[in-house]
């Protein structure tokens, strides 16, 4: 249960490219975005240049066509993360997705599970990804609710020493990562869950840094909705997908509203098709969700589990390699436990937008800055980092390649 | 032509010559369904009488398929308990999810067999369904009412 | 200033197929979406093969590729429709725009000039489309304002002669489309604008069916908002486009909320980036906006007056040989004039159903149904109609398998 | 090495020996900016006397591009009156904006035509900016201030 980094990058066709004057391609931003492989190009392509249709709403060949592949997208992915195959909704973004829950929640009317009064708390972490938190902010604001959080301990853990203060039974739901963007902690979900279930709350789980990484079972983590992006996991831009439990996305109101889901439509009244229409707005994403479905194959193929072996084994070697570098701060854990292949760092007084700049001329690409998630930065007390985040087309040489560029970096910065 | 296999004789003359269209006002229930994707409406009628069927009735309008599709049923069900009723349901919607790969035991839905041809076009069983997902619906109403 | 569809066919790939086996694909439901040419399709290709990054983020190189990729999208749509780059949003698609903009006028506080309350009004028509209507009907519910509307008459042309009592000082919003997406009618917007502003309302306008087939400035226009879809003119699935004017985009309150759109966040509050960044959270739909690019610059190269004049010329024939059918009602404008290449129409007692299916077994491409406009179905007093919608790729030949399929259906149907 | 047209040693000594660093706290406008993409901040005090600049100070933290730019910008308008500085943030906007076309005029931006090389790079083009937009800012609102 194994995979060779050598034959999984001759699937992807970026790495036959070179960077800044002929350098090899070290490419350690795949925490922004991962590369696609062939499979998943050609799937969008195949489906532009012989079945595009609309799906569900003709009566021709194509139609049906484009039906299937979507469909069958959706069957894919609802398997890759162990639900069914209608409590997968397309979206274009894991930022759409949990936005979705969010907005869809705000127009819930009382007497709904889902409506929100200034009695009720949404629940955060100080860990989390702007697109896991603005959203909450903003329902807090509309409806009156308290926004309440866990913190983050020194050691790049949550803390959660205080679970029965923070979750009560006012809680509504507990928005939470399930692997840190910037730190790469994997946060214990299972004490969570439960807490959140005791006192009826609903568990929103940011999955963009899992999903893509490690098997993830919908059914066995408990959560209650889930949302990830296509893009993470190999897959095209502009699809996202949000899971939920199937009685709950009944009972959730829609978000965006127009064409395809719909029951009957007046004037001026409107009721609703059944899940997943209900959430799917417009002429979807056809060519990004059947990519999708082919980036989610590829994956099982290579096996989840193996990718995250990789990962382990790799994340050993680059803290226990880059620790030895001189000035250097990991920000996250030390420990390669509960943790993923992202590992985020300062070194010394040398700006991390300056760092950037000097490996990437190296042909190593890393990224800098609060990585969407400022409240972290500031409560790990640095103003910004660099951060290296690996995948499973990385292995040891793209390690060693980052390690020298950081030298080369102290020595280019100190020359004064 | 494959075009046969989906508009069968029968299906046409059921349309054409619709049974048990226009509304009984005797019922014990009453359902309104509607084909989100096109449009097509139902309403059925259901008089159920100590857990038998003794009428159903309909009105509404849809394509060819959608027609015939709860003519036939109609036929079908008069006269079955609730118990039948579900049972021949139940046949009918394995059939139409079939895609084209079952064909249908005539011991059960009798002449509705001929809608094997419609499972082989995905975009047309939401059709076909519509008024049985009707029945269905008026079936566990009536259950309530009649017990 | 014309072009050969013979030329423009070998373009894209799909017509290389054939339907129903081995007949001849006549592909009708471009109102639907419609077929991509290689550039598009190679567009989207080339971005993830070689230069796939998250724009606006990293200081590496494939970052900035990305990134020049990705604004230079944003350019080509906006000089496509006669606007300024800063006011070219890239959503997910139409519905997604129109969405956008009913959430955030519901997301004013007082004090904005979007903020609605009771005493305001909300203007749309009996001929939108779904995605213009609904999204409407919520904003009227969220904030009690009234939903008004101007009928269609049954020469299928909108009934302006209460301009002066529907729009009203009351009235914030009308939201009207350019082109009916089942009549063919084009909306006379010069009377509805000057109306309008005359009362301080925004003119929203649905140009998912303008944008493709003719030429759109929206200066010209004088309208606020414009929505339109990548993915029916010739541009990928997943991608819509937003444009508004300056000064409403900066006044306007965000919409999605996440990454990338904001300017300072706290666990409690977030500022906004400056437009187009606030109204665009999250990784965007990178391959999808350059695709799009791709598209605009190949309609450009065609020349819309051309392929305007095209659709004209097609429509003409369309109405001259569909009339001369016996039982057929066409349900639209019977003039070539101020109508788009849509030709929805009844064929005596044959359901629209069971003529798309018959057609379609010619390998003719039409769609059936309410097109996502059962309110003007109903106003109309058809159930469901039979739509062909033209385009570019779309000749004489193609009128002339379509009227023979139904001839075809006729008799086939007429069997008993 | 492209990279040295970006890092050129005048950026470098100005990055670590930044000039008017420190807030005087005499200002007829102070202004804070954020370059949102990485969380730089610099925060500008700016004195206005009779339409000329007497003084800017400025503090924040931020990458060796920002940095060095505020300093030299400081040393730059120092002295000079509100439309001499006006000419030469247009210069510098123009420079950035050459996406590595234009060598930058020595006589209007003196030391600061280095950053022409910084134009090539369009990640850092916002870094040179952020302290010449804050300025920007605050010498619009001194001008309110001083008339
Ligand atoms: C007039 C009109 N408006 C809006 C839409 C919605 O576009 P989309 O489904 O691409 O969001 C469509 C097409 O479906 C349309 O024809
Ligand atoms: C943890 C986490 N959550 C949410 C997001 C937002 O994903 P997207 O930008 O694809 O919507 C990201 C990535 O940017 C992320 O890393």
């Amino acid at each position: 249960m194994s995979f060779s980094v050598a034959e999984v990058r001759k699937d992807f066709p970026i790495f036959e490219r070179t960077i800044r004057d002929g350098k090899r391609l070290v490419y350690l931003d795949s925490g922004a975005t991962a590369q696609k492989p062939w499979v998943v190009i050609n799937a969008e392509s195949d489906f532009y240049s012989k079945h595009n249709a609309a799906v569900h709403r003709g009566a021709h060949q194509l139609a049906e066509e484009a039906t299937d592949a979507y469909e069958g997208a959706r069957e894919i992915v609802a398997k890759f993360i162990g639900g069914q195959e209608s409590e997968v909704i397309f979206t274009k973004s894991a930022t759409e997705s949990i936005n979705l829950v969010a907005y869809a929640m705000g127009n819930a009317l009382s007497g709904n599970r889902f409506a929100l009064s200034a009695s009720d708390s949404i629940v955060v972490t100080e860990m989390e990804h702007h697109a896991n938190l603005i959203p909450w902010q903003q329902l807090a604001a509309r409806t009156g609710a308290q926004l309440k959080w866990f913190n983050v301990t020194q050691d790049s853990r949550l803390d959660l020493s205080n679970i029965d203060q923070v979750i009560t039974a006012n809680t509504k739901v507990v928005a939470v990562t399930h692997q840190s963007n910037v730190l790469g902690t994997i946060n214990p979900l299972e004490a969570i869950v439960k807490r959140a279930h005791e006192v009826g709350a609903v568990v929103v789980l940011d999955a963009c840094q899992s999903v893509p990484h490690m098997s993830v079972n919908v059914v066995e983590l408990d959560v209650d909705f889930l949302a990830f992006s296509g893009h993470k996991a190999v897959g095209p831009t502009g699809v996202g997908v949000l899971w939920g439990k199937a009685e709950l996305l009944d009972e959730l109101p829609p978000f965006l509203t127009g064409g395809s889901m719909i029951e009957n439509v007046t004037m001026t009244t409107a009721t609703w098709a059944p899940v997943p229409q209900k959430f799917e707005a417009g002429v979807p994403n056809m060519a990004q969700a059947v990519g999708l479905g082919a980036a989610c194959k590829y994956l099982s193929e290579l096996g989840m589990d193996a990718v995250r072996e990789h990962e382990i084994a790799l994340t050993g070697y680059a803290l226990e390699k880059m620790s030895s570098i001189d000035g250097i701060r990991i920000v996250g854990p030390l420990e390669n436990v509960a943790r993923g292949a992202t590992v985020s760092f300062t070194l010394a007084e040398i700006h991390p937008h300056d760092i950037g700049q000097y490996v990437d001329s190296q042909g190593v690409a890393v990224r800098t800055g609060h990585h969407c998630a400022w409240p972290l930065a500031r409560a790990m007390n640095v103003p910004a980092t660099t951060r290296a985040s690996f995948y499973l087309y990385n292995d040891e040489r793209d390690v060693d390649a980052l390690v020298e560029a950081l030298l080369g970096a102290q020595k280019y910065f100190g020359r004064f | 032509m494959e075009l046969d296999s989906l508009y069968q004789e029968v299906i046409l003359d059921h349309y054409k010559h619709p049974q048990h269209k226009g509304l009984n006002p005797v019922y014990t229930a009453q359902v309104s369904h509607v084909n989100t994707s096109c449009g097509d409406e139902i309403t059925l009628n259901l008089n159920v009488e100590n857990n038998v069927i003794t009428s159903i009735t309909w009105d509404g309008q849809g394509c060819s398929i959608s027609q015939a599709s709860v003519s036939m049923l109609s036929d079908l069900v008069t006269d079955k308990t609730l118990e039948q009723a579900d049972a021949i349901v139940k046949s009918f919607s394995e059939l139409m999810a079939s895609k084209g790969t079952a064909a249908g035991d005539p011991e059960v839905l009798e002449d509705a067999v001929v809608f094997a041809g419609v499972s082989k076009f995905p975009g047309r069983v939401k059709c076909a369904l519509l008024g049985w997902m009707a029945f269905k619906d008026a079936a566990i109403q009536s259950q309530g009412e009649s017990k």
